[in-house]
């Protein structure tokens, strides 16, 4: 009796999307470049000890500051060890704790904003309070008391940044929380009765992650540099670990005359902070339902 | 006044080529109001679009022509076509907020485009554009200029919104569903607003609607699309009165207007075909309850049933 | 007829704003009652009452003597019996939740008993069929359907919980009129079937004109006027009603 | 208008008690003790103690805090331990150097992002777009204290067109203090030789400052300018034969301006307490320096005026903010 | 020869300020806290108020003994504990007031009740009697023989007593000389850009004038840059420029490298009794005094400009024993130590801070080291306040340190260094223990006989090194790169970075 309505094509489901973002990222030649630059970073940490054969804390003062060569690429530091070998094993430091910062901001973040976004009121109100003073606080001043208090070394650092990280997810995530809220099937679900955390797990946060997962590829780039400027104001990785940013600020010391020692863990600051931005602003292209067709 | 012959488009996406219109022809006469029916993705933006030149860049016109007083507008540069907008051709879109610029005053709006029609100065175009309010019935113009679109009402906006479609004194309108944002009672007073400011300017329209009684009540010709293509044109009576198009047909018994509460309506089963894939016949055949087999094998030719009562459709012609 | 549902004096403010200023009328059992009036009358704010998304400021809502709000809170226990379908199928859809999820989310308040069987596959299976759904869509996502189809989910989200009464707030006003004309029938089929109680929603007076048993008025907050179907469209009585109907622009000259 | 500033200031106070409590503890719990710091390190048990009891350090936090809080209140933010000198003029002495390199750094970084988002925008996905967002990606992601010095070493040692550091050239003197930025102030007293000279200082900093910032305004421009362009007023008013220049800058970037003036708000205020490394590497002497120096030191009074002025700085831009948005945008006006 | 100025017209005034043979500009790398000789501690303020000031007497040239400053001549009693001073007239402070004894006795007693960093030095004085206008006599409480040579140290500064006009709610003046001079030396502050550079003027009275009218301390903090504009010739001295670029400026032309002895000293704390309990034993510090590659950290690290340390009294201070034993990198011997003591696994943990660049490539080095012998050392970099805490609660195993003497004595290493009452950042900081040592260097304290002090102290010094406390790593060289015409820089090891401005000229 009733009309058998003909589902659209049997093979639109997952493979549309799919093939969608591929035709979507095809287009986008800086996102691929991106993506590779990113990838080849992630290739040479992940493999250094089979691209290198140095060791990337044993010192050597024999061959201390030499400049780049056949044999070290990259040159040497101040104790002789191979700076190709630290930049590289350097991008599982710093890459890691880029990575880890921002996604426990943007976890973190865009639960709290969905909570505010959702409750409004004074939850809103006390939450986005908070996060105004976060905000405003000057974020250096917070690292850099943070890391007085609990010790200068990287997961201070790290725990600093993703603090000061935190309210860009939390109004991101509450935008999206006080426009998801309006829609229908928010409005419906509630006419059911479920309860609020219910909702927000499963309809706000699932809703907003898109615009959170692109701000955190356009953050990664930013905090890599954070990172990096943190242990250039010595609140970095505990030496002898190898991470770019104390790495910088130790060659930053020798720019005139050793130029190769803060300019390539630059230059790799560089790669993986620009690799990051060409996802994150191709991401915003592709996965905006805006910019669709 | 214009005049569309065997126009199609080709929309490049993702997935190929979308054959969105396929050799629609059409024309209006001055002071005639032709209006477009058919359900959504049939294709009438797409066509009121492609005579100002406002396709999306992945558009392509791949056949076809369209005639304004004789210039083909499909060959124009896009400079050229610039200087028709607003001016010869004016626009009025469906959703009146979203079409009004949200941060400028109206006023404000309504000089910037009379200032470049008339070539006037600032000054010059203000008390014009008091006029044009007037036109559109506002009693206190000077008011009205001085707000912004969000302080209107629905109504009040879509009034403006043909106030400057009108400005440039166009001598086609295009309106592309003006009043399915609005309610009934405002919904009858922007059309007979419309009918008033063609009367007057002698303007000739192109309607573009999926509400059959908005076609009833304002239209003098009917063009039915489906799928890309035309199905069935003629007077607003004779296609009301005698649809000869299956397709007609049934969009006229789907409506629950004149079915007895305890009947049902008629349905159209199934969907628009992939307009990728356009089928070598009917495009309707798919969904059509009189569909024989000659229809699956060429596209039906234009039949004149009767003075300009045009219908594609084989049955017809049998 | 029964009266299962009573709305009474019920009123609304939206800070200085009044959307609803005192309205009242019941609601037969198995009849639909049709709710007409301008944009902003206060069509949907009233629904919402009656759902539980907004409290009135004054007045009251009764299921067979069960008032549903006491001050700000919804007291009305039993979670599932008054359902609601909204205008927009596009919207009410979680785009991230596939059918089944969909339709089973309704029943997450029920007692783990009740949800369990419900929640079957057999039930899930039968439910899809009774809104011209098939088994296989349960897996797939909102966005892979039509917009007729996509409110026949919404109406089987409705029905999982064995409602009473369907609230139904524009249900085809986004629709063609090919797939409104499927998706009126179906509803008409289903309150044949389970014995529903509609209050439809809409402004569109041919529908609710061949929906409706009843039909309200709503003007400005106010009910202006409570008729029968064929009452109010052949002898309106109230000017707005009047002028409701003379505006309504249709297909054949004359009455509608 | 009236509403939304009283709002502010309030907000003003909650955010101001807030954070400065924070940084009040924080500072207080962190091993060091400025007693030390000021004494020298092989001073004995005894003048440490006294001079901690001169200090006040030998109270509880809590009430160091309300002592302080109530000093604020006549405008007393305490004495630096570290400079010995009110924090107030240390303040005063350091904050308009910020604020002048600040501005710059902003005005340059707003001159040159905004037309290079419209551009990108309108020439999406061109060869213009790639290159003008390889080049503001460079922007953030160059390390400021790497592209300082190379900056120093090219326009200073090799080409010796623009000064290495600080604010004036030793020699020059910039006498009456009007606003404490020199450019002003210059300009007022009609000195412009020292007028050329602030600016012929202000260039490098200023331009390796702006860098980063450009990068953020481009991008924003760049992506509401394109959200902009897709409403439907620019169709309409494209439909009504508006010019396509004056659909751009005065229907498009109008609104374009709205999201934009947020973001870039935000981010001044990030930079006022931010601008730490570029001030090391131009030797330029503004608070980043200071609260550096300050930290090292442990020095509270300066670290807690250092974040008040920083927050206060931070909320009035909001605030302005918040009176542009109104100005751009009237629905909110409302 | 750079064709600096000239190159564009309207040249910056800073480059004007270095060809003037009247001016010049010294980099320094940080700015300064309080200028007020009774509070400062900071060897940076003391750039400004060494020549802005006047003492009773003055460190005589590049020696560590004293000549007579404000005092022509003094006499100190039989028992050490009267010295009289006998003040030269005719020195005047910068507002023309006359400097006599009352101005002495001011000064003195107001370190004293200032009660800052600096009256710790004049704990010892007693009594502060004026007996006539140009006589001053200080009683001591009980000898104190490093005493005339405290007196030419910065805290020995005479302040005008007209200051006291200026105090507020009773802070002698104290706010007020945080940012101002006001004492009898050849120069004055002039002004105090704060962040930028402060300018010293000439002290209106003085009597012979030096060829330097006026003086910029001129901040840089940025190394690099200082660097950069001292071989543009915009400055004259160029301070805190790495050890390693030492040697590409040796090669330009325009520049000239100073290069003394000093008396600064980096050495190890290596913690005695609060630490790893393996540590408490002398052969594990033997052990580790051994393993440590001398060699490498004074020719690479510091690349030649210092000299390992022999002992604890550097070399250039008297009391120096050039035959005290000196530990080398032998890690067999180490090893074998190590054994000896029982000890097969070890780790320990070496603090530092980022306050000396240095400090992380000897870190890094002496992790190597010990690994040879098999010792891990972790390396604990924390920020140079919480160091200092640390180092006060002796809160870890080996720590990177620096010493400097204030007066010319032994008694400022021996016992700020050994003696138990001074366990943590006052000076014990290897928490030394040992009771034949603290009589030792307590005795010589005491007695005013240099001959027999010495004597005390070489006794002392045999037992400190044998039982190892410290890693005595290395002297430092004082190095600094000037501008080639500028002269007469004469450095003295006790005014580590103070200029004798006065004397110099270009
Ligand atoms: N830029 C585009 N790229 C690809 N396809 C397009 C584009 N614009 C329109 N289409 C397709 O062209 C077809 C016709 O669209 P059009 O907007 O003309 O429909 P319509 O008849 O106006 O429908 P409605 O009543 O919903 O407005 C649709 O299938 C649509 O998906
Ligand atoms: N949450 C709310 N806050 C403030 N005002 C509201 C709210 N919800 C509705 N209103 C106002 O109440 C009035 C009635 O709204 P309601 O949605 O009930 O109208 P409606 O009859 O359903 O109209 P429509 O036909 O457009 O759906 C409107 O003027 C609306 O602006
Ligand atoms: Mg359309
Ligand atoms: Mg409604």
């Amino acid at each position: 009796m009733d009309a058998q309505l003909e589902i659209k094509a049997e093979s639109l489901a997952g493979k549309k999307q799919k093939s969608l973002l591929w035709y979507k990222i095809k287009k986008n030649p800086m996102t691929i470049l991106g993506f590779s630059l990113i990838f080849i970073l992630a290739a040479l940490a992940l493999f250094a000890p089979w691209i290198t054969s140095y060791d990337p804390i044993k010192i050597n003062m024999a061959e201390r500051f030499q400049p780049p060569s056949a044999s070290h690429w990259f040159g040497t530091d101040e104790v002789g060890r191979d700076i190709f070998t630290r930049v590289i094993y350097g991008a599982r430091l710093s890459l890691g704790a880029s990575i880890t910062i921002v996604v426990v901001a943007g976890l973190i973040g865009s639960v709290i904003g969905a909570i505010a976004g959702y409750f409004g009121n004074w939850v809103d109100q006390i939450i986005m309070r908070i996060m105004d003073m976060l905000l405003a606080f000057p974020t250096l001043v917070l690292a850099m008391v943070l890391a007085a208090t609990l010790g200068p070394n990287l997961i201070n650092a790290m725990l600093a940044i993703s603090i000061v990280k935190i309210p860009v997810y939390v109004r991101l995530a509450r935008g999206e929380a006080l426009s998801i809220k309006k829609k229908l099937y928010v409005v419906a679900a509630k006419t059911f009765r479920v309860n609020d955390f219910y909702i927000i797990i499963r309809h706000i946060i699932p809703n907003t992650i898109t615009p959170v997962i692109i701000q955190i590829t356009l953050d990664l780039g930013d905090t890599i540099l954070l990172v990096a400027t943190l242990g250039f104001l010595g609140l970095g990785a505990r030496p002898p670990a190898p991470e770019w940013g104390t790495m910088i600020s130790t060659g930053f010391k020798h720019m005139l005359e050793q130029w190769w020692y803060a300019t390539f863990p630059g230059l790799a600051v560089f790669i993986a902070s620009s690799g990051f931005n060409l996802i994150g602003d191709g991401l915003r292209d592709i996965l905006d339902p805006k910019s669709a067709r | 006044m214009i005049n569309i012959e065997e126009l199609s488009i080709t929309f490049s996406t993702f997935h190929g080529k979308v054959h969105v219109l396929d050799k629609v022809s059409l024309s209006v006469n001055r002071r005639e109001i032709l209006a477009i029916v058919g359900e959504s993705g049939s294709g009438k933006s797409v066509t009121a679009y492609s005579i100002l030149g406002l396709l999306d860049k992945n558009a392509e016109i791949s056949n076809g022509h369209i005639y304004f007083d004789e210039e083909d507008l499909t060959k124009l540069s896009p400079n050229k076509i610039q200087k028709y907008r607003g001016k010869r051709i004016g626009m009025v879109f469906q959703e009146p907020m979203s079409a009004l610029h949200p941060t400028m005053r109206i006023g404000d709006q309504l000089v910037n485009v009379i200032k470049r029609h008339r070539k006037l100065s600032k000054k010059d175009a203000y008390p014009i554009m008091l006029d044009m309010l007037k036109d559109v019935h506002f009693d206190n113009p000077e008011d009205i200029a001085k707000k912004y679109p969000h302080q209107l009402s629905g109504g009040m906006r879509q009034r403006i919104v043909i106030a400057l479609a009108m400005s440039g004194q166009p001598e086609l309108l295009i309106a592309d569903e003006p009043t399915t944002a609005l309610d009934v009672t405002i919904q009858a007073e922007i059309l007979n607003l419309i009918k008033e400011l063609v009367q007057k300017h002698n303007t000739a329209v192109l309607l573009i609607t999926h509400d059959l009684g908005v076609v009833k009540e304002v239209g003098d010709r009917v063009c039915v699309m489906y799928g890309g293509n035309i199905m069935e044109s003629g007077s607003v009576d004779q296609i009301f009165e005698s649809p000869r198009h299956p397709y007609t047909k049934a969009l006229l018994s789907a409506l629950p207007n004149h079915v007895d509460r305890s009947e049902r309506l008629q349905e159209i089963t199934g969907e628009i075909p992939d307009l990728k894939n356009r089928p070598e016949g009917c495009i309707f055949y798919s969904r059509c309850s009189e569909g024989k087999s000659t229809c699956t094998e060429k596209a039906p030719a234009c039949m004149q049933v009767s003075e300009a009562h045009h219908v594609y459709c084989w049955e017809v012609h049998s | 007829m029964n009266a299962i549902l009573r709305i009474d004096q019920v009123s609304k403010k939206f800070g200085l704003f009044s959307a609803l200023k005192g309205v009242s009328f019941e609601l037969y059992e198995g009849e639909t009652f049709g709710l007409v009036g301008e944009s902003g009358s206060g069509k949907s704010t009233l629904a919402n009452i009656i759902i539980g998304i907004h409290p009135p400021t004054e007045g009251n809502i009764f299921l067979r003597d069960q008032a549903f709000w006491e001050k700000d809170r919804y007291c009305y226990k039993t979670p599932g019996n008054i359902q609601i379908v909204f205008q927009d199928p596009q919207s009410s859809l979680d785009p991230r939740m596939n059918i089944r999820q969909i339709v089973t989310e309704p029943l997450i308040p029920l007692p783990e008993s009740i949800r369990k069987e419900k929640s079957s596959h057999e039930n899930l299976c039968a439910l899809l069929q009774s809104v011209g759904l098939q088994e296989q869509h349960l897996e797939r996502y909102p966005h892979e359907f039509s917009g007729g189809q996509r409110q026949r989910i919404a109406i089987a989200r409705a029905l999982i919980t064995s409602p009473d009464i369907l609230l139904l707030d524009e249900p085809t006003s986004a629709l063609d009129v090919s797939v409104q004309a499927q998706v009126l029938n179906l509803l008409k089929d289903l309150q044949k079937k389970r014995n529903l109680t509609y209050l439809f929603i809409s402004h569109n007076m041919a529908v609710v004109r061949y929906m409706s048993d009843r039909v309200g008025v709503l003007y400005k907050g106010d009910m202006v006027e409570i008729e029968s179907e064929r009452n109010i469209f052949t002898a309106p009585n109230h000017p707005y009603t009047k002028k409701l109907i003379a505006s309504v622009p249709d297909i054949a000259n004359g009455v509608v | 208008m009236k509403q939304v500033i009283i709002k502010r200031l309030y907000l003003l106070i909650i955010v101001l008690l807030g954070v400065t409590f924070i940084t009040f503890t924080m500072s207080h719990v962190i091993p060091g003790d400025p007693a030390r710091m000021l004494v020298g390190q092989r001073a004995s048990e005894e003048t440490l103690q006294r001079v901690r009891e001169n200090l006040g350090l030998d109270k509880p936090v809590w009430v160091q805090y309300l002592i302080y809080m109530k000093g604020l209140l006549r405008g007393d933010m305490g004495i630096s331990i570290r400079t010995q000198q009110p924090v107030i003029s240390d303040l005063i002495a350091f904050f308009p150097a910020t604020f002048e390199l600040a501005i710059f750094a902003f005005l340059i970084a707003l001159g040159i992002g905004i037309p290079l988002g419209v551009l990108a925008s309108i020439k999406q996905n061109t060869w213009v777009d790639h290159v003008s967002r390889i080049f503001s990606i460079g922007g953030v992601s160059i390390p400021v204290f790497w592209s300082g010095i190379v900056c120093i070493l090219i326009f200073y040692s090799k080409l010796n067109w623009l000064p290495a550091s600080g604010r004036l050239s030793i020699g020059l003197d910039i006498s009456t203090r009007i606003t404490g930025l020199y450019t002003i102030d210059s300009l007022l007293t009609g000195n412009f030789k020292v007028f050329a000279d602030t600016i012929r200082h202000l260039i490098l900093p200023a331009t390796v400052l702006s860098y980063a910032q450009l990068a953020t305004i481009t991008r924003q421009v760049r992506s509401s300018m394109l959200e902009v362009l897709n409403q439907e007023y620019i169709r309409t008013a494209r439909a009504n034969g508006i010019a396509e220049w004056y659909l751009i800058i005065f229907y498009g970037l109008r609104n374009a301006l709205i999201p934009t003036v947020t973001v870039v708000g935000l981010s001044f205020g990030a930079l006022l307490g931010g601008a730490v490394v570029t001030e090391t590497v131009f030797a330029w002497p503004g608070m980043g320096k200071y609260v550096v120096d300050s930290i090292s030191f442990l020095d509270f009074p300066a670290i807690m005026g250092f974040t008040l002025i920083v927050v206060v700085g931070y909320m009035l831009i909001n605030l302005m903010v918040d009176l542009l948005y109104m100005a751009l945008d009237p629905q909110i006006r409302e | 020869p750079k064709p600096v100025q000239q190159e564009t017209p309207e040249a910056p005034a800073e480059a004007n300020g270095n060809s003037n043979p009247k001016t010049i500009t010294i980099a320094i790398n940080a700015d300064m806290g309080t200028l007020d000789p009774g509070v400062t501690m900071d060897n940076m303020a003391w750039k400004i108020t060494y020549p802005t000031y006047e003492r009773l007497v003055d460190f005589d040239g590049a020696s560590t003994e004293v000549k007579p400053g404000v005092a022509k001549e003094w006499k100190v009693s039989e028992d050490g504990l009267t010295w009289t001073f006998y003040l030269e007239e005719g020195h005047k402070f910068a507002d023309g007031t006359e400097v006599n004894a009352e101005a002495v006795k001011f000064s003195f007693e107001r370190v004293l009740s200032l009660g800052q960093g600096p009256s710790d030095t004049y704990n010892v004085i007693g009594e502060v009697v004026v007996e006539d206008t140009y006589t001053v006599i200080f009683k001591l409480q009980n000898p104190f023989p490093p005493f005339l040579s405290t007196l030419a140290a910065n805290y020995g500064g005479i302040v005008n007593p007209k200051v006291m006009e200026k105090e507020e709610n009773g802070d002698l003046a104290q706010n007020y000389l945080a940012g101002n001079t006001a004492g009898s030396g050849v120069y004055q502050l002039e002004e105090w850009k704060k962040g930028q550079y402060i300018k010293l003027s000439l002290n209106p009275n003085v009597k012979t004038k030096p060829a330097f009218e006026t003086v910029y301390f001129k901040l840089v903090a940025d190394a690099s840059g200082a660097r950069l504009q001292l071989e543009k010739g915009d400055i004259d001295i160029a301070e805190g420029i790495q050890i390693d670029q030492i040697e590409q400026l040796k090669g330009k032309e325009n520049i000239t490298v100073i290069q003394e002895p000093s008396l600064f000293v980096d050495y190890v704390y290596v913690n005695s009794t609060k630490g790893n309990t393996a540590l408490t034993n002398p052969k594990v510090r033997q052990a580790i005094s051994y393993a440590v590659d001398y060699k490498v950290i004074v020719e690479q690290v510091m690349q030649g400009y210092a000299t390992q340390m022999r002992g604890p009294i550097p070399d250039g201070l008297w009391g120096h024993d050039p035959s005290v034993f000196q530990y080398e990198y032998n890690v067999e011997k180490a090893k074998a130590l190590l054994q000896e003591a029982g000890v097969d696994k070890l780790d320990l943990t070496l603090l530092y801070s980022d306050r000396f660049p240095n400090w992380e490539q000897e870190a890094l080095i002496m992790q190597a080291n010990l690994a040879d012998i098999g010792i891990t050392l972790n390396l604990n970099k924390v920020a140079y306040a919480t160091m200092r805490e640390m180092l006060d609660k002796g809160d870890f195993d080996l720590a990177m340190g620096v010493w400097s003497p204030d007066y010319a004595d032994p008694f400022m290493f021996m016992n700020y260094w050994f003696d138990s009452n001074n366990h943590g950042l006052a000076g014990n900081r290897a928490f030394y223990l040992n009771k034949e040592v603290d009589n030792l260097v307590r005795e010589a304290a005491t007695i005013s006989e240099q001959a027999k002090r010495i004597e005390l102290y070489n006794k002392a010094q045999s037992i400190v090194v044998e039982e190892a406390p410290y890693i005595y790593l290395y002297q430092r060289d004082f190095v600094l790169p000037i501008s080639k015409g500028l002269k007469g820089f004469v450095y003295n090891p006790m005014l580590e970075g103070i200029y004798n401005l006065a004397e110099m000229s270009k």
